[in-house]
């Protein structure tokens, strides 16, 4: 073999990277990437499009676009960590959504108020969730057979609930609430925001956080030190459950409609930007600021592409393309701060 | 004197944040065992990573034969004659033993492999090692930690090298199995190969070793030495700069008199053992001897609610364990420092900080939120208490040496400070030096009203340590009694009779 | 079949010889529809695109196709902070964009509607829709004329997605056409408007229905997929009904040489109408053939079903799937 | 010591399960959920459906709707084992049928024989597959990643070479062979076997199936013996490429047409059938039989469902329950024969 293969940093073992979003400028060298691709991002959206990129009015439109995949990523960022994987986040998104759109929950919601058309969508979220966790956790089902069985399940649920039928939502107070600006801030975004101030500081700065590293860097070690593995598990995805059910109220604010149609797709977004954001999907590994930019990364890509005009299977094309690029760069860039 | 085999000349290897080796130079001759000292973290398995191509070089020079050669790659190393057995087992958990061997130069032709002449080749490199129960299509995964050390010799043995890495290779195994080790090695010197030998039993050294060379913070302080008559205290003090007694330290006061803390009542499971029962009390040291197998990993695995007891019951304190259960285990005040550190231990990609609070989770939060200072601080004075060499709580565990993980482990119930203690091989892979502390920690311990159970391989270290003495032998108690009323061989004898009292079953070697 | 014949895709472009084609005063379009996965809608846009590169004064913007409501949303309002002078909408889901609509209609842009219906009037300034209804009573009905009232026949139904509202209601207006004649449908499969899910569905129904009268099968594009699945399983003896109308199955019609002998047609051309209407509606003209000032605020499509008879009318602007 | 010690069976502790397809009655045990699994749905299918579901026709429509996913499950079967993952495989599917099927191919194809259109489909698919392992293996980027980029770029650019037009195969040559029936079992559904039987030799026969359990099961360890991991990483994604590109081709005889949305969906069936027939997605151990048994179980589930004329949505759920029933089926058995 080449003397060249000598250099190669892959050969040696893996560098010490930092884990969490601590760890000082470790975890700022692993970001460091991933800030770089939404700068220059950012900075073609400016050239390609000038002011109409670099507006208020723009960033709240990229932002409230980012709220829906980025409550479910952050929930995501927890069961990956944790070492499971999660398929079925967009059907319980969709559940969570007919079920709180039902004539029976809108009737309640008529009397009682819109809370209940709330209520009933995060419930119903963290339920489908908690099955998960059980058939995982104590059924030893893989995550990747249990949750495409969610999948399945929960979809053709909600289309059964939902007669195939979108459902509109009638209760005027709900929509005046999630769809108010406070200080001018769409109000989704001001629940992304708090959704992932709180999952960074539930990841980094609670015993909660530090078991899901533990279970999910090495499950048999964090039993034997007396952690409740499969209870820990079952919170995880209930846990994820309850952030679907949180994206499915806001994207019935979002849409005024409950479908068993929302939501489609939503899983491979999510998994996508919390891998991008750096979480490893063996687990053990994870942060919740890279997820952050991993959403933004993707919805700043759609967003140039909409403002320049590509066409649809251009922009596929230069997708991909990009996500590799940034992938590739911010190894290189990881592995040089190390 | 004829040209060295092997020569490795002021090899430096720096990893991010330390400098591994320093410039360290290594002579081997043919048809020697050239035996490496060092403690823990000294560069020993960094070393022979270099020289089998599993790391690359920063600076410095191997020649071969006096040719100066570089190894890009392990095979460019199997190919110019070095097979290594690493320290931390290499196998493939799915494939069989046979395959395991066979790695990377399988027999086959056109692609298509030829399984039966495979089969036959390993089996009989494993009657060679002394192993011929071991069935050449079993699969790794189901061996022990011994019988995967047994493949991994098999497997160095399979490749016809010239030099023959060995590091730490008997650190799992019992000393009847070493002997068998010995034997091949002894062959091996025979017919010309050169050994490299690293271990941290220094009787070892006196049994096999030729000559031998000491690293010390990644370098030589020490080559072509006698490997049979240095004085131990000069290879300890050569290897650790001070000097170290390492006797056992005796118990300083009365064993005081109380009820048992730790009471095991009669607990078997199905096909590892049976009717097991005993006590212990606060500030004794209960060990248990055994040869490797015999299912002691078990026992105290079922004791500590890691595995469900069949039968029986464990109370502490008077209060009934939940079965199977850890997480009651370690409320009512137990801690378990498992066999094999790696998948039982630690969490490898995390700091070592982390993994020794990480028993301690609750005592360094308030309302479920993490008090981090507090935390941290606490686990470097726990890890500075058994010595984990970088002094540094945030390096991640995976570029540890071996014996400074072990040393992790150890510290995360020390921080927890729990009633009952079990130590499953506390000190496999340990050096001589740190051995001696671990030694007197756990007397501290003891002596602060703890009561232990220790597992170990090393009679004298089961016997020298305890206060009584369970000896097991397929999955049965054949003697409890104090430890000074029994010596080794007397412990051989019991564990003798037992295997003689029951037929072994042959494993069909067909 | 392939675009053998060129440019084909301008045969769908139709200009009127009137004073409206006359360049005027330039207006900014956006254009947002479902993910292309299927031909029809691939032809849609394709159509859409085409029209407006007919015209000078149309800057046209195409925002990358998507079955996620949350995105679609949120690409219309990107074209309201652009301040578009129109958008033309083939929302994903009508009720789920109808607050994004009325935002860019309060925001004074004219929004056309097409295809799939908003479920409020001020959403929309226009709705050009295709008529899914009908055209499910138009196969019915032809089943009902073709068997002429005789009872007991076997009928197949392969519908497109499912979980669409549009599948419903063609389903729906299928099943009340047949109940005037005392037919009903006795197996029912549902495919995803891809020329796989198509074979992959009727393989399964031609299995579960061993002799079958009628086969109505709602989106040509599948119906590639099932006509292969029914060469595969040598089966011949019923009459096959298809829908939207691409140009290969009027080009099977006409040869008469296969068990398809008609179609329903569902336009293409939706879009392609709704970028016209915008265009007008921006520049403030009117439909010079109709005699009112204003464009109308709802146009239904007719949904004609094509047979042998009459194939040469509709086969110069069927799309090519 | 004594010479009967030395043969101490308890070095060695009970066997939990097989590795491969080997290993004798193991390997039958690990299957056997799978085959009941089988067998019960096979009852069912007599019992609702009598002669419609048992009879050759039947039979002969499963397989021919299992080949397809079938084969690209194969491929699916060697990367998971080798510790890999392929999101990309549908999209590749797509492109390698829209390339094969574009004017000039079968212009080509009508001059020099449509082994021309076989050809190239078999060439992008490699090609394809390539791209992929050389990223994953040389780029490091993480599988997922890698290929969820492939798949955006293969089905954007399938479009813009198809012109999102379905293009439909004029050479009546092709339609011939790929058609015919010797012997009454369709030609794709030999195929499907071929694939089957070499899938399986090449995996449990040869050096690069034991590799490839290797690569899968412990990298490190496997570069240590001296594998060329990154190489072997490469021919991996390269052998499923390949087999995307076989299944383009029996889709492409089996609709006639060459189409940008071919294969949709496919990785998820194709990594689910894999899954479920006991291949860990962790890597290191994989079964060829087992896949192809969850293929079966899939497509049969599909055929009873539409025999029995169940609604979509219905059977998305039955489809779900019957999953996780399954596995738990599978892992009671399982544990019950160790
Ligand atoms: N991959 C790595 N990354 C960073 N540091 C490493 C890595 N591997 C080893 N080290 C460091 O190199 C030093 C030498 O380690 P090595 O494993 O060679 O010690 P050793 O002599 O074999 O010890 P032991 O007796 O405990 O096995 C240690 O300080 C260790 O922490
Ligand atoms: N069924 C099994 N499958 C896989 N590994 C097992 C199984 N049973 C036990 N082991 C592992 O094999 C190892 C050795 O078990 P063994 O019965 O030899 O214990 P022991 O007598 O305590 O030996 P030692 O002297 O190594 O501590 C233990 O680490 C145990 O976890
Ligand atoms: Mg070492
Ligand atoms: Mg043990």
């Amino acid at each position: 073999m080449s003397a060249s293969l000598q250099n190669d940093p892959s050969l040696t073992v893996p560098a010490p990277t930092g884990r969490g979003d601590r760890g000082g400028n470790l975890s700022i060298a692993r970001n460091l990437g991933l800030i770089i691709a939404l700068v220059i991002l950012c900075v073609v959206g400016i050239i390609t499009a000038g002011d109409r990129f670099a507006s208020t009015d723009n960033l709240l439109t990229i932002l409230r676009l980012a709220a829906v995949v980025g409550v479910v990523s952050i929930g995501m960022t927890f069961v990956i960590t944790g070492g499971g994987i999660d398929l079925s986040v967009g059907a319980i998104l969709a559940l969570a959504s007919v079920w709180a759109t039902t004539t029976g929950t809108q009737d309640m919601a008529d009397s009682i108020g819109w809370i209940a058309m709330v209520f009933s969508a995060l419930l119903v979220g963290t339920c489908a969730g908690l099955i998960n966790g059980i058939l995982i956790a104590y059924g030893k089902v893989v995550p990747f057979i249990a949750t495409l069985a969610m999948l399945a399940s929960a979809r053709g649920l909600a289309e059964v609930i939902a007669d195939r039928k979108t459902q509109i939502i009638r209760n005027q107070g709900f929509t005046d609430f999630f769809g108010s600006e406070p200080l001018g801030i769409p109000f989704i975004v001001i629940i992304f925001a708090a959704v992932t101030v709180a999952g960074w500081f539930l990841l980094n700065r609670t015993t909660f956080g530090r078991r899901t590293f533990a279970v999910g860097g090495n499950p048999e070690a964090a039993r034997l030190a007396g952690i409740k593995v499969q209870r820990h598990t079952v919170y995880l995805y209930a846990l994820l459950g309850l952030t679907c059910g949180i994206a499915a109220v806001m994207l019935m604010s979002r849409t005024t409609t409950g479908s068993s149609t929302h939501g489609t797709g939503l899983e491979l977004q999510a998994i996508a930007a919390v891998v991008i954001g750096g979480t490893l999907l063996s687990g053990g590994r994870g942060t919740v600021i890279g997820t952050l930019l991993g959403v933004l990364i993707f919805t700043t890509l759609t967003n140039v592409f909409t403002l320049n005009n590509l066409s649809t299977s251009t922009q596929a094309v230069a997708n991909g393309v990009i996500i590799v690029i940034a992938v590739l760069l911010q190894q290189r860039i990881a592995d040089r701060k190390t | 004197m004829p040209q060295p085999l092997l020569e490795m000349r002021g090899i430096v290897k720096e990893f991010p944040g330390v400098r591994a080796l320093d410039g360290v130079d290594l002579v081997v001759r043919a048809g020697e065992v050239h035996c490496l000292l060092g403690q823990n973290g000294a560069g020993k398995s960094t070393l022979i990573k270099i020289l089998s191509g599993a790391h690359p070089v920063d600076e410095g020079t191997i020649l071969w034969d006096g040719e100066p050669v570089t190894f890009a790659d392990p095979q460019a190393a199997l190919a110019t004659g070095i097979a290594t057995i690493y320290q931390e087992l290499d196998l493939i958990d799915g494939l069989s033993v046979a395959d395991n061997i066979y790695l990377g130069h399988e027999n086959a032709k056109a692609g298509v492999t030829r399984d039966r002449d495979m089969n036959r080749s390993a089996r009989e490199l494993l009657r060679r090692l002394g192993h011929p129960e071991i069935r050449p299509t079993r699969e790794v995964g189901s061996l022990s930690a011994a019988g995967k050390q047994i493949v991994s010799m098999a497997r160095a043995l399979s490749r016809n090298a010239q030099v023959i890495v060995m590091d730490e290779p008997s650190a799992v195994l019992d000393p009847d199995e070493v002997d068998g080790l010995f034997r091949v090695v002894e062959d091996l010197r025979t017919s010309g190969a050169a050994i490299i030998y690293i271990s941290h039993r220094l009787e070892e050294i006196r049994r096999i070793g030729d000559r031998l060379t000491v690293l010390k913070d990644g370098r030589t302080v020490a080559t072509d030495l006698p490997a049979r008559d240095t004085p131990t205290s000069e290879l300890i003090t050569l290897m650790t700069g001070r000097t170290v007694s390492s006797v056992f330290p005796r118990r300083t006061t009365e064993l005081p008199d109380g009820p048992p803390l730790l009471d095991v009542d009669g607990i078997s499971r199905d096909g590892e053992f049976s009717d097991v029962s005993f006590a212990v009390r606060a500030g004794e040291i209960l060990g248990i001897a055994g040869l490797v197998g015999a299912g002691r990993s078990e026992i105290i695995e079922t004791v500590y609610g890691a595995r469900r007891a069949g039968h029986g019951s464990v109370s502490v304190d008077g209060r009934t364990l939940r079965n199977g259960s850890v997480s009651s285990a370690v409320a009512a005040g137990l801690g378990l420092c498992p066999e094999e550190r790696k998948s039982q231990g630690l969490v490898l990609d995390d700091a070592v900080y982390r993994n020794i609070s990480l028993a301690s989770l609750d005592r360094f939060a308030q309302y479920g939120i993490s008090r981090e200072g507090a935390e941290r601080k606490a686990a470097h004075a726990a890890a500075r208490s058994v010595d984990v060499r970088p002094d540094d709580p945030n390096r991640i565990i995976r570029t540890l040496s071996g014996g400074n993980q072990q040393k992790v482990v150890l510290a995360r119930w020390l921080l927890r400070s729990c009633k009952v203690l079990l130590l499953d091989e506390p000190t496999r892979g340990v050096d001589v030096g740190a051995r001696a502390e671990i030694y007197s920690l756990i007397r501290d311990l003891a002596d602060s009203g703890v009561a232990l159970v220790i597992v170990s391989s090393d009679i004298e270290e089961v016997l020298g340590l305890s206060d009584r003495v369970l000896v097991v032998a397929d999955g049965h108690v054949v003697h409890d009694g104090p430890s000074d009323a029994i010596d080794p061989s007397g412990v051989l004898d019991r564990i003798l009779a037992e295997h003689e009292s029951t037929p072994i079953q042959e494993e069909d070697i067909a | 079949g392939n675009s053998s014949d060129g440019g084909d895709s301008d045969s769908n472009v139709s200009k009127s010889n009137t004073d409206n084609d006359k360049a005027g005063k330039k207006v900014v379009i956006g254009f947002s529809a479902p993910a292309a996965d299927h031909g029809w809608m691939g032809a849609i846009t394709k159509a859409a695109v085409a029209q407006a590169k007919q015209y000078d004064d149309i800057t046209l913007k195409v925002a990358e196709g998507t079955n996620d409501v949350n995105l679609q949303i949120s690409q219309v309002e990107t074209f309201i902070n652009d301040k578009v002078d129109a958008i033309v909408l083939l929302p994903f889901d009508g009720a789920a964009m109808t607050s994004v609509a009325r935002k860019a209609m309060d925001a004074g842009i004219v929004v056309i509607n097409v295809d799939r219906e908003f479920d409020s009037p001020f959403a929309a300034r226009t709705t050009v829709l295709g008529d899914n209804y009908g055209m499910g009573v138009s196969a019915g009905t032809f089943v009902c004329d073709d068997a002429k009232g005789a009872k007991g026949k076997v009928v197949a139904e392969i519908a497109g997605i499912d979980s669409l509202p549009l599948t419903q209601d063609r389903s729906q207006g299928f099943a009340d056409a047949l109940k005037k004649c005392g037919l009903k449908v006795n197996n029912r499969v549902a495919a995803e408007f891809t020329v796989e899910s198509g074979e992959k569905a009727a393989s399964n129904l031609l299995q579960a229905a061993p002799k079958i009268d009628y086969l109505w099968n709602h989106d040509d594009d599948q119906g590639v997929g099932v006509l292969a699945a029914i060469k595969n399983a040598n089966r011949d003896e019923f009459t096959m009904i298809g829908g939207a109308g691409s140009a290969n199955v009027m080009r099977d019609i006409k040869a008469d040489n296969t068990v398809l002998k008609a179609t329903v047609i569902y336009p293409s051309t939706q879009a392609a109408d709704g970028i016209k209407l915008a265009r007008l509606l921006v520049q403030g003209k009117s439909m010079s053939d109709l005699s009112e000032i204003e464009v109308p605020r709802q146009l239904k499509l007719s949904a004609p079903v094509v047979t042998k008879d009459n194939v040469d009318t509709y086969i110069k602007s069927a799309f090519e799937s």
